[in-house]
């Protein structure tokens, strides 16, 4: 019955808390809106998101959450430094593939994202069968470090998350 | 005291970066790069809002934000398929 | 004495009319029938009103129709009306009957005597109408009725063409008519002729009198076909004989000369009437006699000798004595006999020799006695031999002209009048021998015989008239022409006919003189013949043509030229219509400047402003490349959403950024449709031309909001009561919403349903395009050309757009409920919720979207609109206006106080609408890229990463 | 009196185009069954508010229960009544013309437009309120641009670009002139308005002539007025028959609002504008009736003649108003409702014809039509109304057009007799080609339509009865005209002083 | 004075709407409409005057406020404009197919006998 | 004004100013990088750190300043977040199907090309 109630466990606790950043005030007559929202509007739009990724670990993903959000400030600096201080002819972008061995499509696109969040890389493309990402970085003396560092930091996290 | 210098700083930055993504869009770069100069100054554009909510004190502009950021993108993304794959819907 | 029969005697015809188109089902004998049926029985009528009018009686009808403008259903019969009744239903009858044999198998005969009947009912509308406008609605109905006889026979070019130059030309006349009866009602006061007959004058001594006498004598003329507007009758000849009978020998073509007597009392006697008419009458008898003489086709003769005639009782008409008014009297009677008769032997003739060319005709009295028995008759009536009534009526005629002074010269006129009695004999002279006279040819097709008894009998019974009158003129005509010329001269009247006027009458040796000369002319006709080729003659028929036809092809070029298509000329003269009439309006009036503080301008505001104008100018300078110049509308839409947020427009702002971006798709998918580009077209001074026009419409609009802002309204808004009223009155803070969906609800009703119809009319014109047909085959070949980027649905783009659709749809109904409050509300919420279906659509595709559509958009429109305009019902059960909204609070433990709005229900409705009319349009749209021939998937992306995938 | 009936003529369309579109998208029968007891209802309720707007002086209807100026009010008084009653009369004919053609099968959501548009033209002829006039505009413009390229085809959807990008000209200039109006007075309530043009103070008059101007610029678009005419002839010849003959009532909105707002707001007495008005309309409407008349003559098609036809009663109509005085009003009115039958019989015809012809063109012989005795009759008919020659009520409406501007008698008096003729002369020559000029090949069969034919018929007797009642109709106009110019009434039921 | 420059920018954007309707395209011409829709709608603004920072929202102690009907009848002018932009779209469209081009000014049915 | 309102001025004025910082390096970097792919990555900088900061900033005030709490800058920090992404994807592959030479981008490594430059559209079908 929960699932057939909750078909988005992870949407409908999403939605609820939007909810609340939204109205600003915490009342009891918007928490039971809120509620009623947070089940409604899934089981509505159900049908766009067929087979969703089970969140495996909650905690997981909120790990990575912050984790993802210290290295954007971090790599912004970096960033910001190459923008300002570093002429352009020493610059070395390169185009990075990462294979990868996520399968989850949400996993897949959490990956990329993150990729292009954190500045100096971005996620430009993924092979036709899935396997493998293409990142471009602004700049990558070493470009296999980036690749594993990818691997390594967000990945394997990834894979706990949602497989 | 401080905080209404900070915010004209910020106000004047954010408003410098659109003069900027003006010149970029105006320069004659490729359709591509024009197509970023316009996100940019969407995103510019959302936090010079933030701001001005900021400075006289009103929330009214969130839901026009938050507009902003959910919609900036589409357009975005419509001109880049379009470019990519001819028709933004098939 | 009141009597409706008048009306009676004048609806018969009409409904004679409608019988017999309706009659002829029943057989051509029936339909002729009911014709002349109906025309007898008019005609018994108005027999019995005859003794009463002789008896100087005026029967009167009146029925009121239109007395604020002075326009009634009065009719009266006096003398005269009853003369010209009794000769139009007289003749009338006769030429029902020798029509019912003239007209062959193949002629429609309904529709014949349809138009006779509808012919006949105008002519004796315009005898008996008392009301001058009510004559004025039966005279162009002779015109159109001729219109529709001339032309009868459609299928011949000169049937056509003559119909048309008979209705434009007798159609002008009755235009002018209108014109100098308005004015003469104007003077009299009134319409009714009973009223104007009386006041000669005050019409006189008017200074309207001259046009208004010029204006009537113009619809006379061209109906009377007198000079210099006689041209048209001897080319309405080509109606069927009958036709020509009845309309231009005894009655359309007297209608004028009817007008002339009827206005006699008060237009007559001025020196601009003898002048006008008199030589008008008398320069039409010359020349129409003199035509007549050398015309070879024998109805040509006719109808000229006829243009004389009318001509001659015209200038009797003009002479203006009440005993030159009797002559004319007299000769209308005698002419319709003889005439007609005369039209209806040439018929005869016509039928029998199957030719009116009197060059191929020749020694008919042996072969046709009784036609030439009745012919001679006629024609020396016409030519004005005793004992015939045709010499009465000319001997009078002779004598007035006589004792006539005209242009200062006693003689003169006689000595004219005399001409024209001798080229009457002359052309008289000339049909008999031509026609009768001479060797009996060998050349007739089939041996021409007298025709049967209907046929010879009409003219028979004329020519019996001709003689009787001509013998006993006292008692058979005199009393008619007594009572007629007391109606025309408005004193009584009694005439003296009678053959002979002594040795010393000088009409008696005028007479002999006109013989005598006439039977010359004949004698030397072919010489004369020769010299009359000589003489270059204008031709009426091209004269008339040169006019009108380069007239209309100049028409056609210059609405062609004008209205040709070309939409930037239109808009190009609406502009500068619209800027000059504002500049010219302003400068009119005297404009205080305003008295605001202006504001000033903060440094992000000025950076707003720079890259807006950058922005304008740029879309300009490369509107050609289309992507950029919709780029560039997107830049400008997305600062004017900015500059609303700015300046305190949260509302505006959040519906302007919305609309753009839906603005934009749309704008997109049409595009992959159209050019990519515009090409090149306008030269250089076009474009100057476009700059200059542009600028000054911007340099308009610039100077015209400045002037604005800087003044205050010069009295107190009313959006004052709206601010005030928003909280107590409608339940909301945010006035903008309060007013869109409270105050000026009505206004939003309104708005949603143009959305919707927007969506409907694009799914209708979707459909109608895509059906099979031009536009669809155009479509196939459009599969996109090469180089396509592949995955046409990336996995971030679908992930991406199905976690932000459900909080998108919380945003909506968040911004939904809030919107009486703060900004928001039905429209914001509608647009935001197709946005995030749309996304749907961009991201997974068309097809895999449609399918998971349950609700289809018509339905959400529909639903959308019926619930707004429920809403607005639902206060009728209150009893209170359409969209009255109520609201009250309500307390739910444990819930906090919330509110319940009924606007709240109307604006669920504008939100169905715009979803639904949103999805719609944009559907539909998206229908054409998959009509043209992509294929649709049923996975939401290409790329399958998980395990078992590729 | 009528309360809650005077908002039908709009909530009522509206409300069965949207059952229409929410249950009866796929089934034809259903949405004529619909649409024809809506217009049959409407005519109803229209001719009951005609009878109680002659009965009582005008009456508002306060939309949202809010007070004037504040709130959007409905003025039901002896005009509007007449407009909607003529709407819906032609709306009803055209529907029955619709359904014997079965125009509605040839394309999508035929009746839904059709309900649309008469409540779009019913909205502007009820509304009181300047801004929603400007609503009720766009309603009856967008479902006409639906109803316009109904069926689509080249030439149509061409002509349909053009109308549309000249409309929405139209509708940018109604709202530079309603935000002036605004700006100025400060209020939208055209009885409001009235009361305050008529106070102005001095410094405001440049701006209000402009904003009047710019009024009466939109209305001369809508109205088909010389310089802005080019756009009608182009859009009607190429509209679907009955949407064409439906387009006639549309000019009439026109010249409505021009006779309402410059008898109410902007009437000669008004300092700041004075007579700038009828400086503006005379010299417009004299080059559009004699615009219209060359058109006659020189148009090469049926329809386009139809259209020219069309733009000369607009130039009528306006000389009549231009003069602002009680009398002309009257006869303007009359005119607008013969032109308006008058007009849609026209186009109806050319419908007829072009169906039964390869085309409508007046410069090429072909072979004769079926039904061609039946159709050449209705034409001559036709004819005769549209020249103004009588016996109709073409006729009637010019001699109480001449008679009401009998001091402008030599200009106005040559031109409208001048133009008749014109217009006889080009009917004559296209009835000439179209039904006598024919080839001998013997008529192409086409089913009879008898119900297309009806309408055609109720038309031509609705003219028959014009002309017929014209005494007691030109009564009804003159009283309807005397209150025009004496707006005190229309103003006091709106209830201004009250303080909510 | 930034009410100097609203003027300015309504007067540009009419004045490029204006230009780029009078071009011989359809797609410029729809360009053309949506900078007049964009000039009509700031000048409807406009009429209600500049007053920075007072939304028509009511709240306690504000100093005043916008005046709110200008801004609702933008907001009605924008919705219809959008209606009209996509249905005058999709017949440029519509003739386009029908036509084999999008030209504006073509030879009406007048000229073309 | 209490301390915590002093402090909470200070952090938000920080704030405020690294965001305006940042957002111009976002906006400088996209004049300054030369090659394309480059200038797809000055945005990303403004995006995340400059509307960020003022977001912050926003909220730190409504909470502290003006003690009405707001979550409303959460929820558009994450929709920047979720959508920057898609943008940037989108803008890498126009480049990559318009101005990146094809000779520039190494193998994917497997026996399909990358998803931009195949044209095998079997897979569109499923
Ligand atoms: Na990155
Ligand atoms: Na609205």
């Amino acid at each position: 019955m929960m699932r057939r109630l909750f078909p988005h466990p992870f949407l409908s606790v999403t939605l609820f808390v939007v909810w609340f950043l939204l109205v600003n005030e915490l009342k009891i007559g918007s928490a039971v809106l809120a509620l009623f929202l947070a089940i409604i509007i899934p089981l509505l739009t159900a049908p766009y998101w067929p087979n969703t990724a089970i969140v495996k670990s909650m905690p997981g993903l909120i790990g990575y959450f912050f984790l993802v959000c210290w290295d954007v400030i971090v790599a912004n600096i970096q960033v910001a430094k190459i923008i300002l201080f570093m002429p352009a002819d020493q610059i070395r972008s390169a185009w990075i593939p990462v294979p990868i061995e996520l399968r989850t499509p949400e996993a897949i696109a959490i990956l990329s994202g993150t990729i292009t969040m954190t500045p100096g890389t971005v996620t430009a493309d993924i092979s036709d069968c899935g396997r493998v990402l293409l990142v471009h970085a602004l700049h990558a003396p070493d470009p296999d470090a980036v690749r594993d560092d990818i691997k390594a930091r967000y990945e394997t996290r990834l894979k706990r998350i949602f497989e | 005291m401080i905080l209404s210098y900070a915010l004209d700083f910020a106000l004047g930055s954010f408003a410098l970066a659109w003069l900027m993504n003006l010149w970029l869009l105006m320069r004659g770069a490729g359709i591509v790069d024009r197509i970023l100069a316009v996100d940019t100054m969407v995103v510019n554009s959302i936090a010079l809002i933030i701001l001005y909510g900021i400075r006289s004190g009103s929330p009214l502009n969130f839901e026009a934000v938050i507009l902003f950021s959910m919609t900036g993108f589409v357009g975005t993304v419509a001109y880049a398929k379009y470019l990519t794959r001819g028709n933004i819907i098939e | 004495m009141i009597d409706l029969t008048l009306a009676l005697i004048v609806a018969l015809p009409f409904i004679g009319a409608l019988l017999t188109s309706l009659s002829i089902r029943a057989g051509r004998d029936i339909c002729a029938l009911t014709a002349g049926a109906v025309s007898g029985l008019a005609l018994l009528l108005l027999a019995l009103h005859a003794p009463a009018v002789l008896a100087g009686q005026v029967v009167v009808t009146r029925i009121d129709w239109l007395p604020g403008l002075g326009l009634n259903a009065n009719f009266m019969l006096d003398g005269l009306g009853l003369l010209f009744a009794g000769m139009i239903l007289g003749i009338g009858v006769l030429v029902i009957i020798y029509a019912r044999f003239y007209l062959a198998e193949s002629d429609p005969m309904g529709r014949f005597y349809a138009f006779i009947m509808l012919f006949q009912g105008a002519m004796v509308g315009i005898v008996l109408s008392d009301n001058i406008l009510l004559l004025l609605i039966f005279w162009e109905l002779t015109s159109l009725s001729s219109f529709l006889l001339i032309g009868y026979w459609s299928h011949l070019p000169e049937g056509r063409q003559g119909a048309r130059m008979a209705l434009t030309v007798t159609g002008a006349g009755g235009l002018a008519m209108i014109a100098g009866m308005l004015i003469l009602g104007n003077i009299a006061g009134s319409y009714d002729l009973s009223v104007i007959l009386t006041q000669r004058d005050a019409i006189q001594a008017s200074d309207w009198y001259l046009p208004a006498l010029l204006l009537i004598l113009i619809g006379a003329f061209t109906k009377s076909a007198q000079f210099p507007f006689h041209f048209w009758l001897p080319h309405a000849m080509a109606a069927p004989t009958p036709v020509s009978a009845y309309l231009h020998s005894a009655t359309m073509v007297k209608a004028g000369i009817f007008l002339m007597a009827r206005m006699w009392p008060v237009l007559s006697g001025t020196d601009a009437w003898f002048i006008l008419v008199t030589t008008t009458g008398l320069v039409t008898m010359l020349l129409g006699a003199k035509i007549a003489l050398f015309k070879t086709d024998l109805k040509a003769v006719l109808a000229y000798s006829t243009v004389s005639h009318l001509g001659l009782i015209t200038m009797l008409l003009g002479i203006g004595t009440k005993a030159a008014a009797s002559v004319a009297v007299f000769h209308i009677i005698n002419h319709a006999t003889f005439k007609a008769a005369l039209f209806m032997t040439a018929g005869i003739v016509d039928h029998a020799a199957h030719t009116r060319d009197l060059q191929r005709l020749g020694g008919l009295r042996h072969l046709m006695p009784v036609t030439f028995a009745i012919a001679s008759i006629a024609a020396l009536s016409m030519a004005g031999l005793p004992p015939f009534n045709g010499f009465l009526s000319k001997e009078l005629m002779l004598e007035e002209a006589a004792h006539t002074t005209w242009f200062n010269s006693p003689w003169l006129l006689g000595v004219l009048a005399t001409c024209g009695a001798l080229l009457s004999v002359g052309y008289s002279f000339r049909f008999l021998s031509a026609a009768f006279f001479g060797p009996a040819r060998s050349d007739y097709p089939d041996h021409p015989h007298d025709p049967g008894f209907g046929l010879w009998f009409a003219p028979a019974l004329l020519a019996g008239l001709v003689i009787v009158v001509g013998v006993l003129p006292m008692t058979t005509a005199a009393w008619l022409v007594d009572s007629a010329t007391t109606a025309v001269t408005g004193a009584p009247f009694t005439v003296k006919i009678s053959h002979w006027h002594g040795l010393s009458a000088p009409a008696l040796w005028m007479s002999i003189g006109a013989i005598g000369g006439g039977m010359m002319i004949v004698g030397a006709h072919a010489r004369l013949t020769r010299l009359w080729q000589a003489t270059p003659r204008p031709d009426a028929k091209r004269l008339f043509d040169a006019i009108i036809e380069p007239f209309a092809a100049l028409a056609q070029r210059l609405t062609d030229a004008l209205h040709d298509g070309a939409l930037t000329r239109y808009i190009a003269i609406a502009t500068l219509t619209i800027v000059a009439a504002g500049l010219w309006a302003f400068s009119g009036g005297n404009h205080a400047p305003g008295t605001r503080a202006a504001t000033d301008v903060p440094f992000a505001a000025g950076a707003g402003f720079i890259v807006l104008v950058a922005a304008v100018i740029a879309i300009v300078v490369v509107h050609r490349d289309r992507l950029l110049s919709l780029v560039l509308v997107g830049v400008i839409g997305l600062f004017i959403s900015v500059g609303f947020a700015w300046f305190a427009a949260p509302d505006l702002a959040l519906t302007q950024i919305t609309v753009e971006v839906v603005t934009v798709l749309l704008m997109l998918i049409a595009l992959r449709f159209l050019p990519a580009r515009t090409p090149q077209e306008s030269s250089l001074p076009r474009k100057l031309r476009d700059a200059l026009i542009a600028g000054v419409s911007g340099v308009a609009a610039a100077s015209l909001t400045y002037a604005l802002m800087l003044r205050d309204a010069a009295f107190p808004v009313i959006s004052g009561f709206h601010l005030a009223q928003s909280k107590p009155g409608a339940g909301g803070t945010n006035a903008v919403n309060t007013i869109i969906v409270d105050f000026r609800g009505y206004d939003t009703f309104g708005e949603i349903i143009v959305l919707g119809i927007a969506a409907l009319v694009i799914y209708a014109l979707t459909e109608a395009l895509l059906a099979p047909g031009h536009a669809n085959t155009r479509l196939m070949p459009l599969w996109p050309a090469g180089n396509r980027a592949g995955d046409r649905h990336p996995i971030m783009m679908v992930v991406a757009t199905r976690f932000l659709l459900p909080i998108a749809m919380m945003v909506g109904v968040f911004i939904f409920l809030r919107g009486h409050n703060m900004p928001g509300g039905g429209f914001v919420a509608g647009l935001i919720f197709a946005i995030a279906l749309l996304l749907q659509y961009i991201a997974s595709g068309f097809a895999w979207s449609e399918a998971r559509q349950r609700v289809s958009y018509h339905a959400i429109i529909g639903s959308g609109m019926l619930i707004a305009g429920m809403a607005g019902a639902g206060a009728w059960l209150f009893g209170l206006p359409f969209l009255t909204s109520g609201f009250e609070y309500v307390d739910l433990w444990p819930l906090e106080k919330f509110e319940l709005a009924t606007a709240a229900i109307f604006d669920l409705g504008v939100f169905l609408t715009v979803l639904g009319a949103v999805m719609l349009a944009l559907s539909s749209l998206s229908r054409f890229a998959i009509r043209a021939g992509d294929r649709t998937n049923t996975q939401a992306f290409d790329i399958d990463p998980s395990p078992g995938g590729a | 009196m009528m309360s809650h009936w005077i908002i039908a003529p709009v909530v009522l369309p509206a409300m069965i185009a949207s059952l229409i579109v929410l249950f009866a998208r796929h089934h034809l029968r259903a949405q004529r069954i619909a649409g024809v007891v809506g217009s049959a209802a409407l005519v109803a309720i229209s001719i009951a508010l005609l009878h109680a707007s002659t009965l009582h002086d005008p009456e508002v209807y306060f939309l949202g229960d809010w007070p004037a100026p504040f709130g959007i009010v409905l003025v039901l008084d002896r005009l509007s009544a007449m407009m909607v009653a003529l709407t819906a009369f032609l709306a009803l004919i055209i529907q029955f013309y619709v359904i014997g053609t079965g125009w509605d099968a040839r394309g999508k959501h035929f009746q839904a437009l059709l309900q649309f548009q008469v409540m779009g033209i019913c909205g502007a002829f009820l509304t009181g309120d300047a801004f929603n006039l400007f609503v009720f505009f766009e309603v009856l413009l967008i479902a006409s641009y639906g109803l316009m390229v109904h069926a689509g085809g080249r030439e149509r959807l061409r002509a349909g670009v053009q109308y549309v990008a000249f409309n929405l000209v139209g509708s940018t200039l109604f709202l530079f002139a309603l935000a002036t109006i605004y700006a100025v007075t400060g209020t939208l309530n055209m009885a409001d308005l009235a009361v305050k043009v008529a106070t102005l103070p001095a410094g405001n008059s440049a701006l209000i002539r402009v904003a009047g101007v710019l009024m009466i610029m939109v209305f001369a678009i809508k109205g088909a007025l010389v310089p802005l005419q080019f756009w009608l002839p182009g859009t009607y010849a190429n509209a679907p028959g009955p949407v064409a003959a439906l387009f006639a009532v549309m000019t009439k909105v026109g010249a409505y609002a021009v006779i309402r707002m410059f008898t109410l707001i902007f009437p000669p007495t008004v300092a700041a504008t004075g007579g700038l008005f009828a400086d503006l309309l005379l010299p417009a409407a004299i080059a559009t009736l004699i615009l219209g008349a060359v058109g006659i003559i020189g148009a090469t098609t049926l329809s386009r003649l139809a259209a020219f036809a069309a733009i000369t009663s607009m130039g009528t109509v306006f000389i009549a108003v231009s003069a602002f005085t009680p009398q002309a009003t009257a006869a303007a009115l009359y005119y607008m409702v013969h032109s308006t039958l008058a007009g849609a019989l026209l186009f109806l015809i050319a419908d007829l014809v072009a169906a039964r012809r390869t085309d409508g063109s007046l410069r090429a012989q072909r072979p004769a039509i079926a039904q061609a005795g039946l159709i050449a009759s209705v034409f001559f008919i036709a004819a005769i109304a549209m020249a103004g020659m009588p016996p109709l009520s073409g006729f009637v409406g010019k001699l109480l057009i001449l008679d009401a501007m009998r001091d402008q008698a030599p200009l106005i008096w040559s031109i409208v007799l001048g133009t008749s003729l014109m217009m006889m002369i080009g009917f004559a020559r296209a009835g000439s080609t179209l039904f006598w000029n024919v080839t001998a090949d013997p008529a192409a069969p086409h089913p009879p339509q008898a119900l297309a034919f009806a309408a055609v018929f109720a038309l031509i007797a609705s003219m028959v009865a014009l002309t017929l009642g014209a005494g007691p109709v030109t009564d009804w106009l003159n009283q309807t005209a005397t209150a025009l110019h004496t707006p005190a009434a229309y103003i006091d039921a709106n209830r201004l002083g009250m303080t909510p | 004075m930034m009410e100097l420059l609203i003027a300015i920018t309504v007067g540009l954007l009419t004045a490029a709407g204006i230009y780029l309707m009078l071009r011989q395209r359809t797609f410029p011409v729809i360009v053309g409409l949506s900078l007049l829709t964009y000039a009509v709608n700031v000048f409807i603004f406009a009429s209600g005057r500049l007053a920075i920072g007072l939304p028509p929202i009511i709240r306690d102690g504000a100093m005043g406020y916008t005046d709110p009907l200008p801004q609702a009848l933008v907001l009605t002018a924008i919705v219809i404009s959008f209606g009209m932009t996509a249905v005058i779209l999709i017949m440029a469209l519509g003739s386009y197919l029908e036509a084999g081009d999008d030209k504006v000014d073509a030879p009406d049915q007048g000229a073309a006998q | 004004m209490t301390l915590l309102d002093h402090i909470a001025e200070v952090v938000i004025a920080g704030l405020l100013v690294t965001g305006g910082i940042f957002g111009l390096i976002g906006s400088y970097g996209l004049l300054r990088l030369r090659m394309p792919m480059q200038r797809l990555h000055a945005p990303t900088k403004a995006t995340t750190i400059g509307v960020g900061s003022a977001l912050f900033a926003s909220m730190l005030t409504y909470a502290f300043l003006k003690v009405t709490p707001s979550g409303e800058e959460l929820l558009v920090i994450g929709f920047l977040f979720v959508t920057a992404p898609v943008t940037a994807l989108f803008l890498a592959k126009a480049h990559l199907h318009l101005t990146v030479p094809r000779s520039e981008v190494p193998p994917t490594g497997t026996a399909k090309p990358w998803a931009t430059f195949s044209t095998d559209t079997s897979d569109e079908f499923r």
